[in-house]
């Protein structure tokens, strides 16, 4: 874990040196303390879920964006049997921060998308922390339109900070290209599964994000601008993103009940990136029930029920 | 002729002395940096500073006479600036107000202010009108309500001028002036908004009709990157900033100082986002041309 | 006209100039030469007649390639009552050398396309002498597809030495552009008339050449590589261009003969550069007769008859 | 097993010890260029100038063991890479032959010339073959044929094989190994391909079919700007040389030197238009894979 660990996962983590100190001097030393390592281990089991059970809004933002979570290439090789990065937009570039290919699930052929982030700073350099340029959207599109002409399931995972505020951006159109893709995928003729497996932030989230089920990784987060550019709009203090974090209505939970998502998915004890293989065997459960599901429906339903869920998202004054 | 919609009389103007700030990330603080002017006579120019009567200033469409800067305009004044006759504009769902869906703090306080400063409901004003004796469904958005951006109200407000377009096969305009994209106070709920509006956009051009998007000074962040974005044709007015990411946002990122022209209405059509842009003056005239050769549901004139 | 004479015109411009000379001299002198002037213009309307009713393929070439043929731009100045040029492909800038818009041609509402040149060398360089780069391919491409929601004919006006040859270009998929074009292009709802204006360049030209009539100006050419680039590869000497365009088969007449093109469209006497408004007259009648013939066939028909154009086109040994 | 389509038995394999040259440019003039080699047994890279005997070159599917350079492959040799059994590729159109419309001086005689050269009618293959269990319509281009240029015939037997894959319900797999472009003996016919091929791709798209287009070196002007860029999947094989212009006519245009890895498979995947680069040893693998995805009439075990 490195220096990866989490301010409130301190007493945890003290804990777990504890477990694996004992462990460790248990079998040098050869004598028998396996009563007292199990006390520790239910110990940090009811640590831990207490912890967990109880975060703040900023907490769950901290594992969302923590450096070892999973990222959509591992999931995809985790998920499928054979999975095939495809590249390029036919356009200009191949946006290395936002990703897509084909490949397997279970038995079923689909079409996945979705923002790479890195796990070293040169992976994330060279992936923009996961933050796509127009191309990465226009290549997201493409590959969207063929998976709807193969008759594909789309599964569209987001995980960015946000589409990249630059100059090359604005100059080849990041309004144009985040807008065009919500329009398009409105109408695409097949199932679309949105996941929010880390970050999803605002427009450059929304513009994979358009689909029949929205459904969020336990401990990500979705909102409208990171907390911390909201704490300095509108206390000129970013170091209020805490307050912020929870005005925001960021987390699963806060979205489950304001309608904007469809599910929760469950992590493994202690977030994603405590287990790789947990976490992407959850994540391909949901997903492949969802598609299920959806398959259920023709067409002409699919488009009405994408259509009204977003038809009818906001709430006014009655 | 033109000139008439900003008379003093008009229904839908009021010219005002304020003046609007340069830079859109400053907006919010519009209010402490005004320079008070003596009295309500005259307008300093942002750009060139040159003092104009308000009387020739509302005679020239807000645009100053010396330097060509195009004032912002308000949703009233716009429809105003648009509309063949404003007696004959129809405004649609004006009563519609923002609740709190996420208890933010303060927030009902801000709508207040805003109401009261603006006397509209929202940030937006939709309806339907004549252009050039074409009918068509109109919105035109308010930068100084909250900065003109997208919450749960004009998200649904656009999105029903959107449905009124298709149900009464009216071509669209939409003015998207005023741009502070999706609004926080409502959070999540505000950006869904972008793909409310971009929703129904596919719908109505399914449906073969017409939209013009026109961005106006400023349009940016979830305004730029849904409705606002997806004319059939976009047409920007001169000088307008339009973009994205804000451009100190960009300069934070990027840490270098951003070129000359950038996220104008001019650096679009460079690069191929905007089909033209025009001067005020000429604007619907040139929406006249437009609806003309679309020839959708026109007096049998055709003119004004 | 300048320093633009072309070699074959010499004996008729030296007739043009004595006719100039006596006509001001009888008006400063007040003599009488009323016969002589009208001998000589007699005299000068069978010359030019022998002149271009013989033009060799490489003289043909140099009227296409006249720098003050008219342009894409004033044709559709002249052709329409109004005319909104539209700029942008929406995704990377818009390119000066492919222009497009929409107006009125008569009554009919058209999208028109094409490639602009430049009258000066100023005007060249900005509109990069008619070469234009995937962006224009692409605008031109979306400008269609906008005509074809609208039920609007498409005008495809062809004056290019060619697809701009250049690092950019490649980089941003020049082949992909033109080959999407004319996969695009075949299916369009919409009839689409192409008229070579001046210079087709190769896929430059058939970027935008795909349509129900493929329609030539008289003195145009259309080919699969320039004479200078053949000579070049076969012969080793560019000098050989005038041969190879003899054996390129490149003019109008050739082309009808050949059945790759479907009518030529007659241009004023000494070529379109000597009389802009009768050559602009002339191409919108023919424009409109076929509109008008086309909008006869269904949509059906329509796409059929296009689809068999070009699936018959090829000759290959009985 | 791969290695096996390589053997000196194959149908469709002639390991040639004719080395091409490095520059598609000056293709043109390979016979001139060309450095004997002492005899039949040996090879010399043209890349890393390492002697390869010709057993071990084969072996390597032409690809130098030594520097990964890959040797163009000839249409037979594409085919047999490709198919899981040669003797089951049932070749169609074989003996189209090129006539001379233009009566362009010395067609016919080239055209003999490379006939008797390649022992091939014209300067494409195409047929149907089994790839990894997938019966598909395939279509390989020989460089040898007057630089795989594309003429009537060409143009021809590919909109055939287009038209096969939508008739047999076939996915289609097109090698675009040798792009000579359009070629000029047969002037506008010739051009006029393009449009034929791309126009016959449509209908297949429509037909909702999976169309894999693979570049291999050379795949220059109305090659590349037709049928070759048009694959639901580009493919490149690696180090290939694709482009639109040819490299001497941009230096010439640009009077600069050309960046390096200009005009490669890798250059193209990076700037956007190939969805995947890969080494010859996987490229039937790929395919494998990818006609498993999109499941289109495979055998049960659907493996090779
Ligand atoms: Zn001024
Ligand atoms: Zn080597």
């Amino acid at each position: 874990m490195g220096d990866n660990k989490l301010d409130f996962e301190q007493p945890l983590i003290e804990l777990e040196e504890k477990i694996n100190e004992l462990t460790e001097f248990m079998e040098t030393k050869d004598i028998d303390l396996t009563d007292e390592v199990d006390r520790l281990k239910n110990r940090a089991d009811t640590v831990r879920e207490e912890i967990f059970a109880n975060l703040e809004p900023w907490q769950i933002l901290e594992i969302a964006r923590h450096p070892e979570r999973p990222t959509v290439l591992e999931y995809t090789q985790m998920m499928c049997d054979e999975f095939i990065e495809l590249h390029g937009d036919r356009n200009f570039s191949d946006d290395k921060a936002l990703v897509g290919g084909i490949g397997k699930l279970g038995d079923e052929a689909v079409t996945i998308i979705g923002h790479q982030k890195g796990k070293t700073t040169k992976e994330n350099i060279k992936r923009n922390f996961g933050m796509a340029h127009p191309e990465g959207y226009r290549k997201a599109l493409r590959l969207m339109k063929q998976a709807e002409k193969f008759d594909r399931p789309i599964i569209s995972l987001i995980n960015t900070p946000g589409a990249y505020p630059g100059i090359g951006a604005e100059e080849r159109g990041q309004a144009e290209a985040i807008a065009r893709n919500m329009r398009e995928m409105i109408d695409l003729t097949v199932p679309i599964i949105i996941v929010v497996i880390g970050e999803g932030g605002s427009g450059g989230a929304l513009g994979i994000g358009v689909g029949d089920k929205i459904l969020m990784l336990e401990y990500s987060y979705y909102s409208v601008c990171s907390p911390e550019a909201c704490a300095a709009i509108l206390w000129e203090d970013s170091d209020q993103a805490e307050t912020a974090a929870e005005a925001l209505k960021l987390t699963a939970k806060d979205l489950l009940e304001l309608d904007i998502i469809d599910d929760i998915i469950a992590e493994p004890p202690g977030g994603a990136h405590r287990d790789y293989e947990r976490s992407a065997k959850l994540l391909k459960e949901e997903i492949l029930k969802e598609i299920k599901q959806l398959q259920q429906l023709s067409q002409d339903e699919l488009l009405e029920l994408r259509y009204n869920k977003f038809r009818k998202m906001g709430q006014i004054k009655e | 002729m033109l000139k008439d919609f900003f008379s003093s009389k008009s229904k839908y103007v009021t010219v005002e002395t304020k003046k609007r700030t340069k830079n859109r990330d400053e907006e919010t603080n519009e209010q402490k940096r005004k320079k008070e002017m003596p009295d309500d006579l005259w307008t300093k120019c942002d750009e060139c500073e040159e003092i104009i009567f308000n009387k020739k200033l509302a005679e020239n469409l807000k645009v100053c006479p010396e330097c060509d800067y195009h004032f912002r305009l308000t949703a009233t004044e716009r429809i105003s600036l648009l509309v063949d006759n404003e007696d004959d504009f129809e405004e649609y769902d004006g009563d519609l107000e923002a609740g709190n869906p996420l208890d933010f703090p303060n927030y009902e306080d801000k709508i207040k202010k805003y109401q009261e400063k603006t006397d509209l409901k929202e940030a937006v004003l939709t309806g339907v009108g004549k252009v050039n004796g074409y009918e068509v469904s109109l919105v035109a958005l308010d930068y100084r309500f909250l900065m003109g951006s997208m919450n749960s109200v004009v998200g649904e407000k656009i999105t029903r001028a959107i449905e009124r377009a298709i149900e009464l096969e009216l071509p669209l305009i939409i003015v998207a002036g005023g741009g502070g994209g999706a609004r926080m106070y409502e959070g999540m709920l505000s950006l869904m908004q972008m793909a409310k509006t971009s929703a129904a956009l596919k719908k109505l051009d399914d449906a073969g009709q017409l939209f013009i998007s026109i961005v106006t000074d400023p349009t940016f962040g979830g305004i730029s990157a849904s409705f606002a974005s997806l004319g059939d044709i976009n047409i920007g007015e001169a000088g307008a900033k339009v973009g994205f990411a804000g451009p100190r946002v960009i300069k934070q990122t990027i840490n270098k100082e951003l070129p000359d022209n950038f996220q104008t209405s001019e650096f679009l059509q460079k690069n191929g986002m905007i089909d033209k842009v025009v001067e005020r003056k000429e604007l619907k005239d040139l929406l006249g041309k437009l609806l003309d050769i679309h020839n959708v549901r026109g007096d049998d004139n055709g003119g004004q």
